[in-house]
């Protein structure tokens, strides 16, 4: 290895250190294109520019999933004039058993630099550092295994889901199951994108959305309810013993944010019609309270980070589906279908469909999309006459 | 690309199946859990409405991991997890297992090995993390870097549960954001229009995307050296990068001049207030490697003022909100300038139409 | 246009001066107020640092006035307030004196010369009025009708005190809303593009002025006959109204086509939650002189359902943020539709940005 | 009188009636104009459509302040053939005695056709109904006892005062006095209008703004206070006494906006770094509490209606400005003066300062007008990077 004073630097302090993983398993492999990518790397820090450019790689049949990276200066730095990722779906809930992890890092290290990044923030295992050269051959033999190229370019993406039922007591609708259904479903466009732009699903369980999902999907599949929480009395009073009347009030009662919430004979109230999902005193009180029984999903759409329009915050667009059968999760995946079928039409190129909905109006869209009005998807009507009914 | 001898037939599977990566437990009980508790930082427990109950132990990882740490990850699994173990979208690791007596002894081994446990409750967890000088193609700044010196400084709030709520962190290496809304997040932030490499731009630009990329028509055609290439209106463009993903020419990173800006009360989770995009707080922050002493101390200062004066359950932006964003930047000691006056689209919106005043 | 006979030199003097209207004790006691009370509807009650105390009696006026009524209020102000009577911003008359016991006998003949007592407190006071078909040149209903139609049915409510805060009407007879945001409106809606009255235009029309005045520039230059004239891209008009102020020649208004809209929640003063501007709740209601039932009967509805749920000091846009929107619909029986989407500049803003939801 | 059948309807009802007093004023007076209104006005009831055009006319040395009127259906309702209206200024406060309006009806009976508006929206007294040829006639009788035109056109507009230091314990300056000069000071523009639109200028004695200035006027200048709320403790007591502990709660504490207000050993204390100056609390006991003792004004601008831009609430702009001297007074006038000059620069024709503000930019508009930045301007700091700073 060259000397990499930078580097070296990130070797220090508790927090375990990227810069010695990349050393150890350099040291130990003796791949060459290791050692390129550390000293690529220790010259940016030098001159605080990076060195890599795009390029187009991929596999057998698809259009997308290997983001192709080619050296700047590998007349400097020959070892990494090539470092391409291979970006892999993982299972929902990021769940692996070791033999599933051992084989694929085992066909990793066959191939690649052995550098692997868990997960990217799409959900994507990326194995990062592989020549063109065997990328078909790598790609096959973890198809063999069972695994599959995530999304790049104007296609759907690799979607993300919170651990749900698989641990979690505030999980609406089976979240992994709906993310496997829905992204096999829309596996052909993932891999030939063909979209205006990228389009991101991500499946939280419940309000709280562990997976950000409002913020960076255009389809953000969050779990509620429509019926009342569902309250344990005698875990209230416990509670209540245990932290103590100011703990209740303050803590719950004066932030929920819609004030559903009062204190009836010394008993907490919840006033259902006034409850807006939030989760917070489920959240503070988990043993108490949880969720109702009437489950399902909420859709927001138009989450997307800050390119061009600025951060977007997906808006509410169906308030409620419910999410339990095998019916429900067809009549979801035909819901997204015409939601996609008339952002075909209606966007632009390189237009996430929140900029589309935007750009061409809510009411438009939802038309477009047979999606009835409704006043949950307003934080308040209009306060402009600036428009032109069908009377 | 395919080699002709091939003999695997791609099968289009899409996301690896989840059945058999789910700990039995865990399959056993699947959707029927009644709640949690926090034992202590790091460790969580599940109990089911069958009465099994789960512990996780969590623990940080650099993200940027290799075969041989995943393997040790593997180890610990199959010695304490039954062979079990999965990932939270911060990039922590966790083991699922109904043996109380395994807690112990699976926090010494994680921490012996450098994986430091904790990241639960209302604590700092692991930073959001992108791809930087490692890897991207358009980065001002490294990623990886930045986020190993902040979790660093932060190392005890990681282990420990003592934020009035959660505290999440993201960085991201240009102003696109792959890292995203954050109680506090590192970005960096462009200042000078993009340079355009015109002999670049003849071989690699298609021109009409480019132009059209730009949200403030700052782009026009013109002819350079007899060759056609872009111009840029520098007063009119906002710095904003959006050319430089469609054209590698248009040079918008600098060693000097892409600097960083430090963004505040980001949140995602619907508990209490809604969701809220982030406000800036400082800005013209050096790009400084390879460990970032500045932006780290601003973000120390709002962490210290947040702990002080947050109180339970308070969010970072819920917090700001109590207090307004003038004692904010009183007990933080940033300062606050006219460029934090929002000047885009929806810029009408966040001004003052009240007489609501702080003094 | 000035007679060459002209004596009088002009003084530029601007607004009439106040000190010789002011009541004696008010000019006594000037800046030195220290509370007021509502002894009862129509009476206020100012106390004086001196402990000098002025009573308020406050009535309706038609505001579309007449000097033989004018000189009825001078009367009643010689006769029981010192010669001395003001105005409020709603058009109400105040009689301002010392003498406690001026007080019902003025109030009895306020009320027998048929102006109604009240106005004060947690009522309903009188509409913002505007011009309509008495005087404007622009407007698509009659104000002074709307408001006396509006006002006999609100009486009660003006000469009483029992609604949760103060309720501030208005009434617009074109959507430029010289009425303004209220807490609840009755406002003009056109519903169909301007027709363009060629022959007119090419006599009055300064074109480019009319062209600027569109926000969606959906005036077109064209010629019609030779002439110059404009045209109107139908599909892209929001039916704003703005060209007609421009350009009498771009003819919105209909004795069909324009309509009536309902607005609420709008409020100016700073108490509590910051001011805000107001929803529209219903449309495509008909201009129906000289009563206009339908409109009357919506804010009705509205005024019921706020009157029954309101909580002390909530004024009509609060109590619909603390009950949501959804409830405000089902309790006041009215429609939300599409329309009522925003699709203006800051659309976005209104949207639900989170997964907060009403069941 | 002709028939009004429809302007009948209008007679009946509690509510007092304009229609009523037109007749009663046209049987007396046996003004023909008054029948011709009362005859254009029937018309339009019974087709829905309005009747009049604008036109020119002023009187000597203005250019604004009557509103010109003329019949489109002059050939079927001659009398009314004309129906201008003068817009005269009233005192601040809306104050008068009996002399004073007397006179005026005196003097408006004798040249027009006695109906008046007391007061248009924008504060004026409304003379309507007169002809071209009695305009300058009326106008120096009235000029004479006191009376001057107030705005119209793109110039400075007559403005409003609510009753402040008139009879209102919350008045927080004497903005009687501040809208005279103020007014005085611009009335060059008001008679002769120059500008890019109109200004309007209304002054609110505190935070309640009972004139509705910040929804419409471009200049808003509202009460404020620096310091403490003064509380006297043995009114509270009495309050509390009276209205009950619940009141407090529910009433005064829970609805303050900022949670400035809380229960310390059962007494309410109030932060004051908390508090925001929305008044409610005074509201709510205006016996116990009242303004503090620092008290001046806050400026805020842009307010305006619906045209073009969608309604506009003014945005605080100068948090703070004492107004107790005349050098606080002239100094105000100054900053009014320098920001006038910006807006004559950047603004376009037709274009409201509020939106020239909005299209130019607010940091732009502060630095052209000499103000510094303040976190109060602003609901929060901007969401997006997208600004280029001077480094
Ligand atoms: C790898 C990854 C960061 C990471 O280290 O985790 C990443 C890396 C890049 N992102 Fe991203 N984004 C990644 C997740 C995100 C996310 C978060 C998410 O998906 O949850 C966002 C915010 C949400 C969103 O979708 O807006 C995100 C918003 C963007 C954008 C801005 C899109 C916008 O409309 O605002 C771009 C620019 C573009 O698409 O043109 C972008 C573009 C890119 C590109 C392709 C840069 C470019 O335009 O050439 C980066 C390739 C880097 C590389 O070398 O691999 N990336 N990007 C993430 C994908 C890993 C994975 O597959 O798991
Ligand atoms: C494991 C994980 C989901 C996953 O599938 O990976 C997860 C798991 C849980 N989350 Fe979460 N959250 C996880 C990421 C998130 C995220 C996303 C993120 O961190 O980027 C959010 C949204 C953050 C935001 O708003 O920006 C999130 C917002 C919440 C909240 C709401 C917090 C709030 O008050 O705003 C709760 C409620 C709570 O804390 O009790 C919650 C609660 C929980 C509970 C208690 C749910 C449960 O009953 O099991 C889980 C343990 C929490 C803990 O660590 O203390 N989880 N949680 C993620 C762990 C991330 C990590 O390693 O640090
Ligand atoms: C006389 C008048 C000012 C004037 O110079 O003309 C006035 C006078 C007072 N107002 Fe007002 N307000 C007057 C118009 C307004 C307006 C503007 C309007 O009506 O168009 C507002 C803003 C309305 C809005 O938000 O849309 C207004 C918002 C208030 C408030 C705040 C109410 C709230 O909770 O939102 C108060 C506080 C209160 O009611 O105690 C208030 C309080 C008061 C007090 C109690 C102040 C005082 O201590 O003397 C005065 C007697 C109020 C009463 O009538 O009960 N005044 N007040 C106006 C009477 C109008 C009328 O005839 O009905
Ligand atoms: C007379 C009056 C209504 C009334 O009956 O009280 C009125 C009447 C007219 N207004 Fe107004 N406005 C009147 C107060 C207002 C107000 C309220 C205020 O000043 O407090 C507003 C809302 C605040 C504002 O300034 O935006 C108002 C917003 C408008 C607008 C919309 C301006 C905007 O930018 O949104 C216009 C259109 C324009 O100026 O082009 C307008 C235009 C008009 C015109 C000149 C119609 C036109 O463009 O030809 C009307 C002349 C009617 C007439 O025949 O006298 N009027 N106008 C008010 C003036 C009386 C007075 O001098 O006291
Ligand atoms: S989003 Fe809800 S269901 Fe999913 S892990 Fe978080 S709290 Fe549990
Ligand atoms: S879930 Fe949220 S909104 Fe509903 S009662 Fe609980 S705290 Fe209130
Ligand atoms: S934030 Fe920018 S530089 Fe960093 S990974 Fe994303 S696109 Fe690349
Ligand atoms: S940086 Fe942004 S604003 Fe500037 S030219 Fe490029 S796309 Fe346009
Ligand atoms: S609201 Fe319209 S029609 Fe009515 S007075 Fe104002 S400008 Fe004229
Ligand atoms: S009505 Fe409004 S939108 Fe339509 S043409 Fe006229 S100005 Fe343009
Ligand atoms: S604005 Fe304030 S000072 Fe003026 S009358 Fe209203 S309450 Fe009194
Ligand atoms: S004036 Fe308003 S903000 Fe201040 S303490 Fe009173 S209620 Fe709270």
């Amino acid at each position: 290895l060259n000397p990499t004073p930078m580097l070296n630097e990130l070797e220090s302090g508790p927090w375990p250190s990227f810069v010695s993983g990349f050393k150890e398993l350099a040291e130990r492999t003796k791949k060459p294109m290791l050692r390129g990518v550390l000293d690529q790397l220790e010259y940016s820090y030098n001159t605080k520019m990076g060195y890599w450019k795009g390029g187009l790689v991929t596999v057998d049949g698809y259009g997308a999933g290997v983001i192709t990276r080619y050296s700047m200066i590998k007349d400097k730095i020959p070892e990494a004039a090539e470092f391409h990722t291979m970006r892999i779906q993982p299972a929902p809930g990021l769940h692996y058993n070791t033999a599933m992890m051992r084989e694929l890092c085992d066909i990793w290290e066959k191939y690649g630099s052995g550098i692997i990044t868990l997960h990217g923030q799409t959900g994507d295992i990326m194995l990062q550092g592989i020549e063109e050269k065997y990328v078909q051959q790598c790609f096959d033999e973890l198809n063999e295994a069972g695994w599959d190229l995530g999304g790049a370019g104007a296609g759907m993406r690799t979607a993300v889901s919170c651990i749900g039922p698989g641990r979690c007591e505030n999980a609406c609708y089976d979240n992994l199951n709906l993310h496997l259904k829905a992204l096999k479903h829309f596996v052909g466009v993932l891999h030939r994108p063909e979209w205006n732009y990228k389009l991101k699903f991500k499946f939280s369980g419940c309000p709280n959305d562990c997976t950000n999902a409002i913020m960076r999907s255009d389809l953000a599949v969050i779990g509620t309810w429509k019926d009342a929480i569902q309250i344990d009395r005698d875990e209230v009073t416990a509670w209540v013993e245990k932290k103590g009347m100011d703990a209740l009030v303050n803590q719950v009662i004066n932030l929920c944010p819609t004030r559903a919430i009062s204190l009836k004979d010394g008993e907490m109230h919840i006033e259902t019609r006034d409850c807006v999902r939030c989760m917070h005193c489920l959240n503070a009180m988990p043993k108490a309270l949880s969720p109702g029984k009437e489950r399902g999903i909420s859709l927001l759409m138009g989450g997307k980070n800050t390119l061009k329009v600025g951060v977007n915050m997906g808006s509410l667009i169906i308030p409620f589906m419910k999410m339990e059968s095998d019916e429900d999760v067809e009549a979801f995946i035909e819901q997204i279908e015409t939601i996609i079928e008339w952002w075909e039409d209606a966007g632009l190129d390189h237009e996430r469909i929140g900029e589309t909905i935007e750009r061409v109006g809510l009411k438009q869209f939802i038309e477009g999309a047979g999606i009835e009005a409704d006043i949950n998807m307003v934080s308040r009507p209009r306060d402009n006459p600036y428009f032109k009914a069908p009377y | 690309m395919s080699s002709p001898e091939r003999k695997w037939k791609t099968i289009e599977s899409g996301p690896h199946t989840y059945e058999e990566a789910l700990h039995p437990v865990v399959r056993k009980n699947y959707g029927k859990w009644k709640y949690h508790e926090i034992p202590k930082p790091g460790v969580l427990m599940h109990v089911a409405e069958s009465g099994d109950a789960i512990y996780t132990v969590r623990a940080g990882t650099p993200r940027q991991d290799t075969v041989d740490m995943v393997r040790l990850l593997c180890d610990v699994a199959d010695k304490y997890a039954d062979g079990h173990l999965r990932f939270t979208v911060r990039n922590n690791v966790e083991f699922l297992t109904p043996n109380k007596e395994n807690i112990e002894p699976m926090i010494q081994e994680l921490e012996s090995l450098g994986f430091p446990v904790g990241g639960t409750g209302m604590c700092v967890s692991s930073v959001s993390h992108t791809q930087g000088w490692l890897h991207c193609d358009i980065p001002a700044t490294d990623a990886s870097g930045v986020v190993k010196s902040m979790m660093d400084s932060l190392y005890e709030e990681f282990k420990d549960m003592k934020m009035p709520n959660k505290v999440r962190l993201s960085t991201s290496c240009c102003s696109i954001n792959c890292g995203g809304q954050a109680d506090i997040a590192i970005v960096v932030k462009h200042t000078r229009p993009p340079r355009v490499n015109h002999d670049h731009l003849a071989m690699v630009c298609e021109l009409p995307k480019a132009v059209a990329r730009c949200p403030v028509a700052a782009i026009r055609p013109t002819v350079v050296n007899g060759k056609r290439s872009l111009m840029v209106d520098e007063a009119k463009c906002i710095c904003c990068g959006a050319c430089f993903g469609a054209c590698p020419a248009m040079e918008i990173n600098h060693p000097e001049h892409s600097k960083f800006a430090i963004w505040v009360g980001g949140k995602n989770s619907n508990a209490r207030s809604k969701p809220s995009t982030m406000s800036i707080v400082a800005h013209n922050l050096p790009n400084n490697p390879p460990r970032w002493p500045e932006v780290n101390e601003v973000v120390g200062k709002i962490l210290n003022a947040y702990k002080e004066g947050g109180r339970p359950w308070e969010r970072v932006g819920e917090w700001i909100n109590r207090i307004g964003w003038k004692r904010f930047f009183e007990e933080t000691g940033l300062t606050f300038d006219d460029n934090m006056i929002d000047s885009y689209r929806h810029a009408r919106t966040t001004f003052n139409q009240s007489a609501h005043v702080r003094f």
